[in-house]
């Protein structure tokens, strides 16, 4: 039985698929000229996608349409990339890491794109940094925490414009600190997979400095996307403490709220939430008053007010008819570094189209200012950017319908993020050595 | 106790499955998708009455009416529309179709309702909590509860007291003969798998308030209805109901006691089970072959 | 005296309150052809079944060559050269029925090879040669399911036969049969047995086949063995008159 | 002779693959690769189910022989990608022939759960171990093929030669295994394993047989993914995985070896364009797919092609082959 007969056919198809993929690339080659073709990767169903994906993708909509326009301030007032308009191919997250790397490398061989903005999910930055690493392509990681990807590896043409998760709990335990919050006993819950399992890590490090007397009570870690909280619920009920920490987010965070605060959890500890902005909008007078949260960043209600961010907020409000949130914000400080490396290698090029090495060069150890303030390239051999943050404490406000922040405290970027040469774990433990807040 | 408000969900969502099975022979992986929509209709029922300035106890009864519509529209859809054109296929064949017709569902609802969450607490807040041996407990889980054990006695009822009851039995065990005694399968067929994506519905339909309503919701439901519905074994109403006692328990002990197994100890009891009795803790011997 | 091929010591078993087999006691002699015949419920496929392991009894012993085989499974027993066929032919309805002998070659070997085809030349010649003592080559290559009950039965016999058994338990070997092949069939059956040493024991309605073919009848009623002995006698015998024949004709 | 007629077309399929792969741009490469490398997870699935098994657990397979072959370079130095592929195959080998004893004993739906059931397990030690990665998984350092190290401009054909060679191996090996005693005895057990047992044999064994292959071919497979991908992660085990992988093998049916990598091939095609063009609706694309398919193609694509004309031949003299369909 001649068991190998298909693959004629396989090779047929084969041969067709050549020719297709002759026509894309001829396509590809034609546009390169006055084009700068990006691909944009975020969550755009599953779990994280309203919570972080479509923000993002939105964020992204409005950076292409204003910079095409070239009606973003200066220094962005430039139209499209350095005057190539940009073309962007939004593609989605979801999946999981191994689909992450064919889709990347699908952007890259198959649709020619020119760099690569993109990636939620800590484990899917781990999968596709090195893969640009191989093919030598440019990609900005804009939102995933883990700070694995510069501290265990240093690849060369990937960079991420946003701090990493070590941020978000040093800063929640200086504020903690310096408003005297007293913490005798502290419930921890956060999910039991990469994101929840470090920024826990960080956080209890972070106390175990600043509050040296602080016992653990309930220590819970249900699984991503379990949705029901009851058991964890009366499990924390159970045991009363000041603070309950959580690096819950999305829905997971609105299901915990919701049923805590049905069962009356949050009537006698205070929460402590390192990610919950992106929540605020759809919790209203659920969220508990005087909750003290962090939003990986001075992003939405925490941000400062900067004429970008004005502009960044009412240009947001008026495409969305919503206000920006973290992951907003933080596709728009990738869309904006990569402007600025793009422009600045054009510069030194003489205007042609810069190689991913060019773009490299340019973003490396680079600066910018940005709706969330500005971006130091400065860690990771200037790879990984550092950022100032902010905590407050929410209050809702019926009049407006909105949850407001206050006692917001704004952190500088030396106050909460390690120096180049120290990994982020280590610097925790030993107390934040060099750190320079003012 | 959040141990049986905890089951009593997993019972409303896993008899619905088992009755599918039971009747139609089909493991319906889209009763998660069916979950998901059932939670999407009960937020918007709940938000319409709510815009409508009726009285918050009406949410309970538009979150109801929201699962009925639901089964009305979706379930004979579905059935005679798609499965009934695979009828007789293999079952592992039959899985793959409601594993297809999950994926589609997936999108459907994402198109229909987006990916915005909807939040309908109301409800919940309703029965606001009982203080009960030091630790708080949501009216609303008890209603739960109680909500479950209407579900399981009326099914219970009607399956074993009613003449039509019976004739679903006398389906479940043995379709040919029934046929044959003029028995309208495929009434029978619709109307078994309307009601279990009612069941669904339900169950999406009342989780909603304890949740925000958005994209993911369905797949971790599948994953453990599928648990309850084997633990207890396949097409037994009892058993569904003590599995998801079971399950529910190994949970919440899991939480207290050890919550790093928590993950997966839901799987090493359906193992366990499995491996003890093969065929479920409730399922009848099989007929003699020759 | 020469030892019986297998000898079935009062063999009990219950099914809630019917009684299928109440103190069975059969020698059969090797080489013997023997009939067993009964109304339905009698306990005749029972008996079959508790030979082959199917069935446990409840109590008694079933001893095959002096070893007890009360307790081993189907398959065991089928190793240890207890063979059948069955009333509905259990054949693999998608394969050909030539593959379906190719089986029962493959099974008789014992263990399979991962890598020696089905059909070698050895294996091959074997389950042509079963297909043509049952004069069933014309069917070879054809899928089961398209074939006729008549044929299915032969073709079930034959599977049966492959390992070349010591004893064969017939399951109504002509029931399906239309009323005129069942002759015909029965002589194709035992012509292909002649040139084998095999001892056969077959369930049987029809009484002309059973005085035809079996040189012993035994006669079940609930459960026991109310006759036993030649055909003519238990043909004579008044029991078997008022409980088996009678009732059949 | 059979046998060396399917050898003669294995190679001619390889040599004619690796020559095709020349002209074919690196992304093309690549999908190739992915897909024969998921084809050879799939053609176990389709082993078993051709043996009587279905599962929905091969996802522990293919992920204990991705971690493997992502693990032996760190703890064993061992850089050679073959190498790496052999050593995963084995591990999954030896885990699927630990509990075949177990799960032979259960059949169609409950086997499928009881998969599914170790799978999900192994996916929730897998996410809970940091020493493996936890959740984010782990990247493995690129291998050396037979000595070749991998740069960035051969890295693909290189691999996408591998997987074919691999493939094809594995392919020519499943065919003959199809053609033995043992193979057939699979798909009688598929049809009656009361009936094989009382001839004798051991439709159990026979069940277990194919269930071991099944696992060998899931570690071959997730070790190459891995190295093709340069990554691991615990969702390799996880439910969802299974189910697309059991979904290309009914989309294959069980008839012919190579209809197998076809269906991955195209699944692989519809799946990265069908996500790149449509993002929000890709789920739906698939799924309508998959229903057509299940519908008009029951049999699978291997009933595409006509079954040798063995039909015509005089039944009398004809000699089928016990692994090829009926009509």
């Amino acid at each position: 039985m001649n068991s190998f007969k298909l693959m004629g056919k396989t090779r047929g198809r084969l041969a067709s698929m050549l020719a297709a993929a002759s026509v894309l690339t001829l396509a590809g080659a034609a546009q390169a000229e006055e084009t700068f073709k990006l691909g944009v990767v975020t969550f755009l169903s599953g779990p994280a996608a309203e919570s972080f994906g479509v923000p993002a993708a939105n964020a992204a909509k409005l950076m292409v349409e204003q910079f095409n326009k070239g009606s973003a301030p200066a220094p962005y007032n430039k139209a499209g990339f350095g005057g190539m308009k940009i073309e962007m191919i939004l593609v989605d997250e979801n999946g999981g890491g191994a689909k992450q790397v064919q889709e990347l490398r699908n952007l890259y061989q198959r649709e020619n794109v020119d760099a690569v903005i993109g990636y939620v999910g800590s484990g899917d930055c781990l999968a596709v940094a090195p893969v640009a690493d191989e093919l030598k392509k440019f990609l900005v990681l804009f939102d995933c925490g883990s700070p694995r990807i510069f501290e265990e590896a240093s690849p060369k043409y990937v960079f991420r414009t946003a701090s990493h998760a070590a941020m978000d709990n040093v800063s929640l335990v200086r504020y903690l600190k310096s408003h005297n919050v007293k913490v005798n006993t502290m419930n921890l819950i956060n999910q039991d997979y990469a994101w929840g399992l470090d920024s826990r890590g960080d956080f209890l490090a972070g106390m175990a400095n600043a509050y040296p007397q602080a016992k653990m009570g309930a220590d819970l870690l249900p699984k991503f996307g379990a949705g029901q909280y009851g058991t964890e619920v009366s499990v924390l009920g159970g045991k009363q403490a000041d603070i309950t920490y959580s690096s819950l987010w999305g829905g997971d965070l609105q299901g915990f709220l919701l049923q805590g605060a049905a069962r009356g959890l949050f009537k006698d500890t205070t929460l402590v939430l390192s990610a919950a902005d992106h929540v605020l909008p759809g919790l209203l007078d659920k969220m508990p008053d005087g909750s003290i949260i962090g939003a990986r960043g001075a992003y939405g209600i925490l941000s400062a007010k900067s004429p970008i961010n004005d502009w960044f907020q009412a240009s947001y409000q008026s495409m969305h008819k919503a206000l920006p949130v973290q992951a907003g914000y933080r596709m728009t400080q990738a869309f904006m570094g990569v402007k600025m490396a793009v422009e600045s290698a054009m510069a030194k090029n003489g205007g042609r189209k810069p190689t991913p090495e060019q773009i490299a060069e340019a973003m490396r150890n680079s600066t910018f200012d940005t709706p969330g303030g500005q971006i130091r390239m400065a860690l990771g051999d200037g790879h990984q950017a550092i950022q100032g943050t902010a905590i407050g404490k929410t209050k809702y406000d019926a009049a407006s319908k909105r949850v407001l922040a206050v006692d917001v405290q704004t952190f500088g970027a030396e106050c909460v993020n390690p120096p180049a040469n120290m990994k982020s774990m280590d610097w925790i433990k030993a107390g934040f050595p060099g750190a320079k807040c003012n | 106790m959040d141990a049986v408000a905890y089951a009593s969900w997993l019972f409303i969502v896993s008899l619905g499955m088992t009755l599918v099975f039971g009747v139609l022979k089909i493991l319906n992986m889209a009763h998660g998708s069916i979950y998901a929509i059932g939670a999407y209709a009960a937020a918007t029922a709940v938000a319409l009455a709510v815009s409508l300035g009726l009285p918050p106890a009406f949410s309970l009864v538009a979150m109801l009416l929201s699962a009925v519509a639901v089964a009305v529209t979706v379930g004979p859809l579905l059935e005679r529309g798609l499965l009934a054109r695979y009828y007789g296929r293999d079952e592992v064949v039959l899985l793959l179709v409601t594993y297809a017709l999950f994926l589609m569902l997936e999108d459907v609802t994402k198109l229909v309702w987006g990916v915005n969450p909807y939040y309908v607490s109301e409800p919940a807040q309703l029965f606001g909590n009982v203080l009960f041996a030091g630790m708080r407990i949501g009216g609303y889980d008890l209603f739960l509860v109680g909500l479950a054990a209407v579900c399981g006695l009326i099914t219970w009822y009607v399956l074993n007291r009613t003449t039509s009851g019976k004739i679903v039995l006398a389906v479940i065990h043995n379709p040919e003969m029934s046929a044959s005694m003029g028995v309208n399968i495929q009434r029978v067929y619709v109307v078994a798998f309307t009601v279990g994506v009612f069941l669904a519905a339900l169950g999406g339909a009342f989780t909603a308030p304890m949740i925000s309503v958005q994209p993911g919701l369905s797949v971790s439901v599948i994953i453990i209805s599928f648990a309850v519905v084997i633990i207890g074994g396949l097409g037994s109403i009892q058993g569904a109901a003590v599995g998801a006692l079971v399950v529910g328990a190994a949970r919440s002990l899991a939480v207290h006691l050890m919550p790093e197994i928590e993950l997966f100890s839901i799987y090493l009891v359906m193992a366990a089970v499995l491996i003890f009795r093969p065929e479920g803790l409730f399922q009848s011997v099989k007929a003699r072959l020759i | 005296m020469n030892m019986p091929l297998l000898s079935a010591r009062g063999l009990m078993k219950r099914f809630g309150a019917v009684v299928a087999a109440d103190n069975i006691c059969i020698d059969i002699p090797a080489g013997q052809r023997l009939s067993v015949i009964g109304s339905n419920g009698a306990g005749k496929t029972t008996f079959v079944n508790m030979v082959t392991g199917y069935l446990k009894p409840d109590a008694g012993r079933i001893v095959l060559d002096d070893h007890d085989i009360t307790r081993l499974s189907h398959q065991a027993i089928a190793g240890m050269g207890i063979c059948r066929s069955f009333q509905i032919p259990m054949l693999c309805l998608e394969l050909t029925a030539l593959e379906n002998l190719l089986v029962a070659v493959a099974a008789a070997e014992g263990r399979q090879s991962l890598w020696q085809a089905a059909d070698r030349p050895a294996a091959r010649d074997r389950a042509v040669a079963l297909l043509e003592k049952f004069q069933l080559q014309s069917y070879a290559g054809r899928p089961v399911m398209q074939l006729a009950g008549g044929v299915r039965k032969l073709l079930d016999i034959a599977m049966a036969l492959a390992r070349r058994p010591k004893l064969l338990l017939l399951d109504e070997p002509t029931s399906g049969v239309s009323a005129d092949e069942k002759f015909p069939t029965m002589e194709r059956v035992m012509a292909a047995m002649q040139d084998e040493a095999v001892t056969i024991l077959f369930v049987e309605h029809d009484m002309e086949i059973v005085s035809n073919f079996s040189e012993r009848v035994i006669a079940f009623y609930s459960g026991r063995v109310i006759a036993d002995g030649s055909p003519t006698e238990v043909m004579a015998n008044p029991d078997v008159r008022s409980y088996v024949t009678g009732g059949a004709k | 002779m059979r046998s060396n007629r399917s050898l003669f077309m294995a190679l001619l399929a390889a040599i004619v693959l690796i020559l095709a792969g020349l002209l074919a741009p690196a992304w093309l490469q690549f999908l190739v690769t992915m897909s024969a490398a998921n084809g050879l997870a799939v053609l176990g699935i389709v082993v078993l189910m051709r043996g009587g098994g279905a599962t929905f657990g091969q996802g522990m397979f293919f992920a204990l022989g991705a971690y493997a072959a992502a693990l032996v370079p760190t703890w064993f130095g061992i850089q050679d990608a073959v190498l790496r592929i052999v050593i995963g195959t084995l591990v999954a080998g030896l885990i699927g022939a630990l509990f075949a004893p177990l799960l032979v004993r259960y059949r169609g739906i409950f086997f499928a759960m009881l998969t599914l059931a170790l799978s999900m397990v192994l996916f929730g030690l897998l996410s809970k171990s940091s020493l493996l990665g936890g959740s984010d998984g782990i990247s493995i350092a690129k291998p050396t093929v037979l000595g070749m190290s991998l740069q960035s401009g051969n890295a693909e054909y290189v691999l996408y030669c591998l997987t074919v060679v691999v493939s094809v191996v594995a392919g020519w090996l499943v065919s003959v295994y199809w053609n033995s005693a043992a193979g057939l005895m699979a798909l009688a057990v598929r049809g009656n394993p009361l009936r094989v047992e009382y001839l004798g044999a051991s439709a159990r064994r026979s069940l277990g047989t194919s269930f071991v292959i099944c696992a060998l071919l899931g570690g071959t497979s997730g070790a190459i993914t891995a190295q093709a991908l340069g990554h691991v992660e615990p969702n390799f085990s996880n439910w969802t995985t299974s189910g697309e992988l059991v979904f290309v093998a009914v989309l294959a049916g069980y008839r012919r070896v190579p209809a197998v990598f076809a269906a991955s091939l195209l699944l692989e095609i519809v799946r990265s364009f069908s996500n790149l063009y449509f993002p929000n609706t890709w789920q739906l694309a698939l799924g309508v797919f998959m229903l057509l398919v299940i519908m008009f193609r029951p049999e699978g694509l291997g009933s595409l092609w006509p079954v040798a004309a063995r039909r015509q031949v005089d039944p009398g003299t004809a000699v089928p082959s016990p692994t090829e369909g009926q009509p």
